[in-house]
């Protein structure tokens, strides 16, 4: 088996995930199809770096860990304190801004 | 266990068919639970199979020679991110789960259409030309050397992005403890002595008169009357007062005017 | 004597600041300071006239570079200053016609309480159009192009509660803008080509490019000239401008920024000397625009906007002349500052009339006039002898040359051009006497009606700050032409403009062509005369009667054959053309400007206010960013 | 076991850097351990000495720096001439927007709050006084701060946008993908939050919070995909390697071209280039005004430093492949930018329509691979981003008892009640619509001449034409402002405080400055190029 198939799996796994933004109205699932895109492109990294002999992929793939984490609890702060004002978590209510 | 004995299979170059085994295992498994991700309707069974898809891709990981990433992608990733995904879920109301109507035209066709054709490129593309590219394999990197290869890298090559994260780290904290505490109206607390002293100073001493004393109904709306029989004008409620009150719609005496089903009696005879 | 040069356009730069940042409390001198900057700018530029005069023909161009403006990479412009023949007569016109307006603003402008923010637009105005003419690179040019456009913007909406000039300052910007960007092209394909913009060494190197670019430039630079100059197909901003204060029609709307257009084309003559295409399509632009000016003009009862069409009629004729190329270049530049004259005096004039009038423009309205302002009536008299080439005044020297230039042009042109001009030349003679007739003789109609603001008419001379400037201007009107040519105008400018040509053949013999222009014209007057002079004019516009009626009403059998030999193909040709102007030319403009609201109007719908369409859009983008580059890559 | 060698890292080159996320950390410790009354003073002292001193480091670094530029931190990180310069921006940007931000004296207590809950007065459930209409001014908050002070603001917005500034100098000087990435987090995170902490309107400043968020999460999934696929490539991802890369590996392009677009979707849409931008419109309208014009301004020029050294040092060599794809892309900013603003009605939103042609036209100028293009690119966006910090610092005065009257209709007539703002603000359109004698027209000027020597001339004229059309908005609220009644109600100008006062007047200076004599600036912006 080549390890080109981890990067096929990586490439849809990360089309689901975005596919996933378009459809879901529950903000914190829309964020989940986010975390989601950032996973396959893990597996991408992880997969090249083994590829190229370099530990570089990993590295990034570390280093997107870390962010993600930090991204997360912006994140879902934010969702927080629009869920406190609306009491609602559907991306769509949120759309006062338009045109 | 036959995982480790996978992971030590997957040398240099290509790979075992212990690695392709649990590849076509756990591949369609993570694709599957991603699917399911975006089609569950409970946002509750959402996380839980992300978190399937996540465990799955740390096991590809590992037998990938990244055992570090592995464990970190369950313990921080699974472990800890996923975990505050469902406290916010809970704490945002777990039962709020989407309407499976597409209020949106279109945007479900055409989100499958682009996600088609965007898969379509990635595979078709960027995959098909990598199959006959050679994998170097990470040799000593793999293994034991992994996790000090990795701190050697963050540590030298990678020393300002790790620097910067750090800035990311306050700025997450900061952030969350911004939006997310709610700020209490500061009080000034009075001691029991101060309490006594201010209301011994203040201009009455005496508890504000209670609803209702010396009137009809107990009734907040209805003011405290002074043993003279006027209006205690302590008693009235700003709030209440404040607004204008409607009469209370009363029913009209004939109950079936509100329900007009007499009058269809009345056409039907 | 150079260093003084950029003091030309540094002054009225100083007096608009000045007026704009004191405040209320300069609204009782401020108007002055106006006046002073434009007058000391004038005595600069006679100072340097003079001793630019002192020197050889051949030193007579002269470049003063300031400071380096804009240099990044290969690109080198200098904020420069060129003074040259051609240069200097246009600081002569603009700052001396300045001055007279000026004055005379302050006396039109005595009653109004935005003086001061006046002055300092016209002050701005000043500035800009002189940069406009001294810069030595196309950067410097477009900077006073796009200066004249604002200052002209906001000076036709100057009042501002009136909705037609906001709309009319609107549809002047917005035209400008279209011609702005042809020039705007236009320079970047002569940067693209020879990567310098300074005037000398485009001009010593224009003949390294490709004949095709060249046309390509001439067309560009043309369509900018249309845009400021009021020309075929960008005319019908003109019209509308007259909005603003009639001191502002006279200098920006008819002596000095609608004839840049002339300036860029007599400017880039190298360039137009190249191609014989681009100046035929230059003549054609000003043949068939001082046609549509003069048929137009016919057709209005509104004296600003009859003098607004004939100022179009007479832009083309400096744009015919000077796409006649080396033979008319001075031709134009002659009849340009003739024209400046007594258009300029015919505005100030109307203005005296308005001012008179409660601002009244209606000329059905007015009559008799000349009894009671005796010194406007004159001067305006003397301008309307000069437009339409009265013998032996300024517009008939300069404009029978033109004519004969264009008669004497090869070829299909020769009758072509000639025969048009001579045409418009009879027409301007109609619509001319026509106004002078409804408005200074016959019944005082005014007496029995009421101004638009209720109050009775009573037309009373203007005061001495109004009359002065329309004497001076006057004055010009009667002796510019003459003695322009008597010094050597031709010769004057040759430095600038090469040695003008004298054309021999063409379609008709030269001495008979000036014959033939008074013949046209006299006819013109002749016709008017009938037309209108004989008959009381009606206080409303005649609708539409039908035929035995009208034929009822004339009780001559000369004025029914006039009628329909004449006046009736005369009406519908000017009928239609009116409304090819306003529907055909303002509606593609306005269709423009439409179908852009329309979609704009419809695509902001795309902006959902929804994450997730914005996140389809997104992937969208993805998607065909992916693609593009793959597919660019492999296919 | 080898011993670990540290990185050689030149502190003196990257010592603005430090010094701004070094202050940074501080603030968020006064944050800490100061009482909340005395926060206010301490964070704009403290955040003000932190900027000024970073920029004239900055100013003694660039005095000496070496021309070539250097690459430090185990070439993570390049401090050539374009980093100083976009560092310099940044600083002077950084600065006029942390005025703004300061300011107490538009809105009283500053426009910062973190939540809605706490201003809500007895008998008023949540979510029905907020809204769009805001809050009545009896139920502002004045309970945050000590008893009898002035309210006083969210400070926290101090430390977040020294973190944003951090970041974006650390995006601009990156000198490899990851680094880009990372601190691509540090400058969004922060603005993220600080989109959702307007004290009115909160409704629209926490969606535009929301939105910003979810799309530039979206949008960094896409870059760091392409930063796999890049890394695939060329087995790293530092920029010259990917250039070396490209002239010789026997890789597959597909690779490349489809790392390059994914990463390019990522830099495009902190750009906000069409049709990357939608969040852009929404999200400046609902974002405080003062964190608008730090994203307009900062942003901007943190996303095109970084998308002109990707497209030079990394992609130089393949340009004749992606350029016509970029070429579309541009076209479609520039025309989405003028076509939709025309009939906008709020002020905001036009403004951001307009940024989104504006990211066209610099988008132009990032394409021509040459040192005309990178030195037009500079410049254009210290001209840019000065001319709309003021813009939004003149849209901040006009105020009803609702707040900002950013509504189109309410600036009708606005010359007649002050024609002092009325003509600054003027003036800044013109510049906005590239008028000579502004910086706008320089700039454009500059960048379509670099656009010109480097082949797409067709693309000139084109966006000559959107520049035509977009001067139409622009006029439309000159217009407004000028040729039309006022309303029975209209807003109030306010009188601003210094903050504001300073930070309007050194965009007016700089936009008229940078329109006379450009010379000085467009020579330090062409003074060297981009190594990698």
């Amino acid at each position: 088996m080549s390890p080109t198939n981890y990067l096929l799996l990586s490439g849809l796994l990360f089309t689901v995930g975005a596919v996933g933004v378009l459809v879901r109205r529950n903000a914190i699932v829309v964020f989940m199809c986010i975390e989601l895109m950032l996973n396959a492109v893990n597996l991408s990294l992880v997969t090249f770096a083994r590829i190229n002999g370099t530990l570089d992929g990993q590295v990034m793939a570390f280093f997107v860990m870390v962010v993600a984490a930090a991204e997360v609890v912006v994140g879902l702060a934010i969702i927080m304190s629009i869920f406190r004002t609306r009491r609602s978590s559907s991306v769509d209510d949120a759309n006062l801004l338009k045109y | 266990m036959i995982l480790a004995q996978v992971v030590s299979d997957a040398t240099a170059g290509d790979t075992g068919v212990g690695e392709a085994i649990v590849f076509w295992i756990l591949g369609p498994v993570a694709l599957a639970a991603a699917v399911a991700m975006i089609f569950a309707r409970n946002a509750v069974h959402s996380a839980l199979f992300l978190v399937m898809t996540m465990l799955s891709l740390a096991v590809l990981y590992m037998m990938q020679q990244a055992p570090f990433l592995g464990f970190v992608q369950i313990i921080v990733y699974t472990g800890a991110v996923m975990m505050l995904f469902l406290f916010v879920l809970m704490l945002v109301g777990r039962d709020s789960s989407d309407s499976v109507v597409e209020v949106l035209r279109g945007q479900r066709v055409a989100g499958a259409l682009l996600g088609l054709a965007f898969a379509l490129l990635l595979v078709a593309g960027v995959g098909r030309t990598m199959f006959a590219v050679p994998s170097v394999g990470l040799g000593n990197n793999a293994a034991n050397g992994n996790l000090t290869g990795i701190g050697r890298l963050i540590f030298t090559d990678y020393l300002l992005p790790f620097e910067l994260t750090s800035a990311l780290l306050i700025t997450a904290a900061l952030g969350a403890m911004v939006l997310a505490f709610a700020q209490k109206k500061p009080k000034a607390k009075l001691g029991q002595r101060a309490a006594v002293v201010a209301r011994l100073r203040g201009d009455r001493i005496s508890p504000l008169p209670g609803p209702g004393v010396y009137a009809t109904a107990n009734s907040v709306a209805v003011p405290a009357l002074l043993p003279d029989g006027s209006v205690a004008p302590e008693s009235l409620s700003e709030i209440i007062e404040g607004h204008e009150v409607d009469e209370a719609p009363r029913p009209p005496s004939d109950a079936h005017s509100l329900t007009g089903r007499r009058r269809e009696l009345e056409a039907g005879e | 004597m150079t260093a003084l040069a950029p003091l030309l356009f540094v002054l009225p730069a100083l007096g608009a600041l000045a007026n704009l940042l004191a405040g209320r409390r300069a609204n009782a001198w401020g108007h002055w300071v106006g006046v002073a900057a434009v007058v000391a700018s004038f005595v600069v530029g006679l100072l340097l006239f003079f001793e630019t005069l002192g020197l050889e023909p051949e030193q007579r161009s002269r470049e003063v570079s300031l400071f380096s403006w804009i240099s990044s990479g290969t690109l080198d412009v200098d904020f420069g200053i060129r003074l040259d023949p051609l240069s200097l007569t246009f600081v002569l016109l603009i700052t001396g016609v300045g001055s007279l307006i000026h004055l005379y603003s302050v006396g039109y402008m005595s009653h109004d309480p935005g003086r001061r923010r006046f002055f300092a637009q016209l002050n701005l105005f000043v500035a800009a159009m002189l940069i406009l003419v001294l810069g030595n690179n196309f950067v410097m040019l477009y900077l006073g192009w796009e200066g004249v456009g604002l200052a002209s913007y906001l000076l036709i909406g100057f009042y501002q509660d009136r909705p037609s000039a906001a709309t009319a300052a609107k549809k002047a910007f917005l035209m400008n803008r279209v011609g702005d960007v042809g020039l705007a092209i236009a320079i970047f394909l002569l940067w693209l080509e020879l990567g310098t913009l300074q005037y000398t060494e485009v001009f010593a190197r224009i003949g390294e490019v490709p004949s095709g670019t060249v046309l390509a430039i001439t067309i560009l630079l043309l369509l900018g000239a249309c845009g400021k100059s009021g020309q075929f197909p960008l005319q019908s901003w003109l019209p509308d401008a007259m909005e603003g204060p009639t001191p502002v029609s006279a200098l920006i709307h008819a002596a000095t920024m609608v004839t840049a257009g002339v300036y860029l084309i007599a400017r880039t003559n190298p360039i137009y000397n190249l191609t014989e295409t681009g100046r035929l399509v230059v003549a054609l632009v000003g043949v068939v625009t001082l046609l549509i000016g003069a048929i137009i003009g016919c057709a209005y009862d509104d004296i600003k906007k009859v003098l607004a069409y004939s100022t179009v009629s007479q832009i083309g004729y400096m744009i015919l002349a000077v796409g006649l190329g080396p033979a008319g270049y001075a031709l134009g530049i002659f009849h340009l500052l003739t024209h400046g004259f007594f258009k300029a005096g015919l505005f100030l004039g109307a203005g005296s009339v308005m001012h008179a009038m409660n601002d009244d423009v209606n000329m059905r309205h007015f009559g008799g006039l000349g009894r009671r302002m005796p010194i406007t009536f004159v001067t305006f008299g003397l301008g309307y002898l000069a437009l339409i080439g009265f013998p032996f005044l300024s517009g008939y020297f300069s404009k029978d040359a033109i004519i004969e230039a264009a008669f004497a042009q090869e070829g299909w042109q020769g009758w072509v051009f000639g025969g048009a001009a001579t045409l418009a030349a009879g027409l301007t003679a109609f619509y001319m006497t026509r106004l002078m007739i409804m408005t200074f003789f016959g019944k005082e109609r005014w007496k029995e009606l009421k101004a638009p603001d209720g109050q009775d008419y009573h037309p009373h001379e203007s005061p001495t700050t109004m009359t002065v400037p329309m004497i001076v201007l006057a004055v010009g009107s009667v002796f510019g032409g003459f003695t322009l040519s008597a010094i050597g105008l031709y010769e004057w400018l040759a430095p600038s403009l090469g040695e003008l040509q004298e054309l021999e053949g063409g379609a008709l013999p030269h001495a008979l062509v000036p014959w033939l222009v008074v013949l046209f014209s006299a006819l013109g007057v002749l016709v008017a005369y009938l037309l209108v002079g004989r008959r009381p004019t009606p206080v409303e516009r005649p609708e539409r009667v039908s035929l035995p009626v009208q034929a009822a009403r004339r009780d001559l059998y000369a004025d029914a054959v006039n009628e329909t030999l004449i006046e009736r193909p005369g009406i519908w040709l000017t009928r239609a053309l009116v409304f090819v102007d306003n529907r055909g030319v303002d509606g593609l403009v306005n269709g423009v400007a439409a179908g852009l609201g329309g979609s704009s109007g419809r695509l902001r719908r795309l902006q959902t206010g929804f994450v997730r369409s914005y996140a389809l859009s997104m992937l969208g983008g993805s998607v065909f960013v992916v693609a593009a580059l793959l597919a660019v890559r492999f296919a | 076991m080898t011993p670990l060698n540290a990185p050689p890292i030149d502190y003196g080159a990257i010592a603005p850097l430090l010094i701004v996320l070094g202050g940074a950390c501080v603030s968020v410790l006064l944050e800490a351990f100061l009482p909340r009354h005395q926060r206010w003073p301490a964070q704009v002292a403290l955040t003000v000495l932190v900027v000024a001193v970073a920029g004239v480091t900055l100013g003694v670094y660039a005095g000496s720096a070496p021309a070539a530029g250097v690459v430090t931190l185990g070439s993570t990180l390049a401090v050539d001439m374009p980093t100083l310069f976009l560092w310099g921006t940044l600083l002077v940007l950084g600065f006029g927007s942390l005025l703004l931000i300061a300011d107490r004296s538009v809105e009283p207590g500053g426009a910062f709050v973190a939540s809605a809950a706490e201003r809500l007065s007895v008998g008023a459930a949540p979510g029905t006084t907020t809204g769009a209409t805001g809050v009545d001014p009896e139920h502002v908050d004045r309970s945050y701060g000590a008893p009898g002070e002035a309210p006083t603001m969210q400070t926290e917005v101090f430390p977040f946008t020294l973190f944003a500034l951090g970041g974006m100098m650390a995006f601009v000087a990156a000198n490899d993908l990851l680094t880009m990435f990372v601190a691509l987090e540090v400058l969004s995170l922060p603005l993220y939050l600080m989109c959702g902490l307007a004290r009115r309107r909160r409704l629209l400043s926490q969606e535009a919070a929301v939105k910003y968020f979810l799309l530039g999460a979206f949008a960094s999934a896409f870059f760091l995909y392409g930063l796999a696929l890049l890394y695939g490539y060329a087995g790293s991802v530092r920029l010259s390697a990917i250039a070396e890369a490209a002239v010789g590996t026997d890789r597959s392009d597909a690779l490349l071209f489809g790392g390059l677009a994914l990463l390019v979707v990522g830099l495009l849409f902190k750009g906000s280039v069409g049709p990357f931008h939608t969040w852009t419109p929404d999200v400046y309208q609902g974002a405080p005004t003062p964190v608008t014009a730090f994203m307009a301004a900062c942003t901007k020029v943190a996303a095109f430093g970084a998308i002109a050294r990707v497209l030079y040092v990394a992609f130089g060599s393949t340009r004749w492949e992606w350029r016509g794809v970029l070429w579309a892309v541009a076209i479609a900013s520039m025309f989405i930018g003028a076509v939709l603003g025309l009939t906008q009605t709020d002020l905001k939103r036009m403004i951001a329509y307009s940024s989104i042609a504006h990211a066209g036209f610099l988008l132009i100028g990032t394409m021509a691979i040459t040192p005309a293009g990178v030195s037009s690119t500079l410049f254009y966006l210290l001209a840019y981003g000065f001319t709309t910090l003021a813009v939004f610092g003149v849209i901040s005065l006009v105020r009803t008892a609702d707040g900002e009257a950013t509504h189109l209709s309410q600036w009708a007539g606005l010359a007649k009640r002050s024609p002092v703002l009325a003509g600054v603000m003027t003036f800044l359109l013109l510049a906005l619509a590239g008028i000579p004698l502004t910086s706008g027209f320089t700039a454009k000027f500059a960048i379509f001449a670099a656009a010109l020597s480097d082949g797409m001339a067709p693309l000139v004229v084109i966006a000559l034409v959107a520049s035509a059309i977009a001067a139409f908005f622009y006029l439309r609220i000159v217009v407004l402002m000028y040729f039309s009644e006022a309303p029975e109600n209209g807003p109030t100008v306010t009188v601003p405080g210094a903050f504001t006062t300073v930070t309007i007047t050194l965009g007016v200076v700089v936009t008229l400055l940078l329109g006379i004599v450009p010379t000085l600036v467009l020579d330090w912006a062409g003074a060297g190029g981009f190594t990698g």
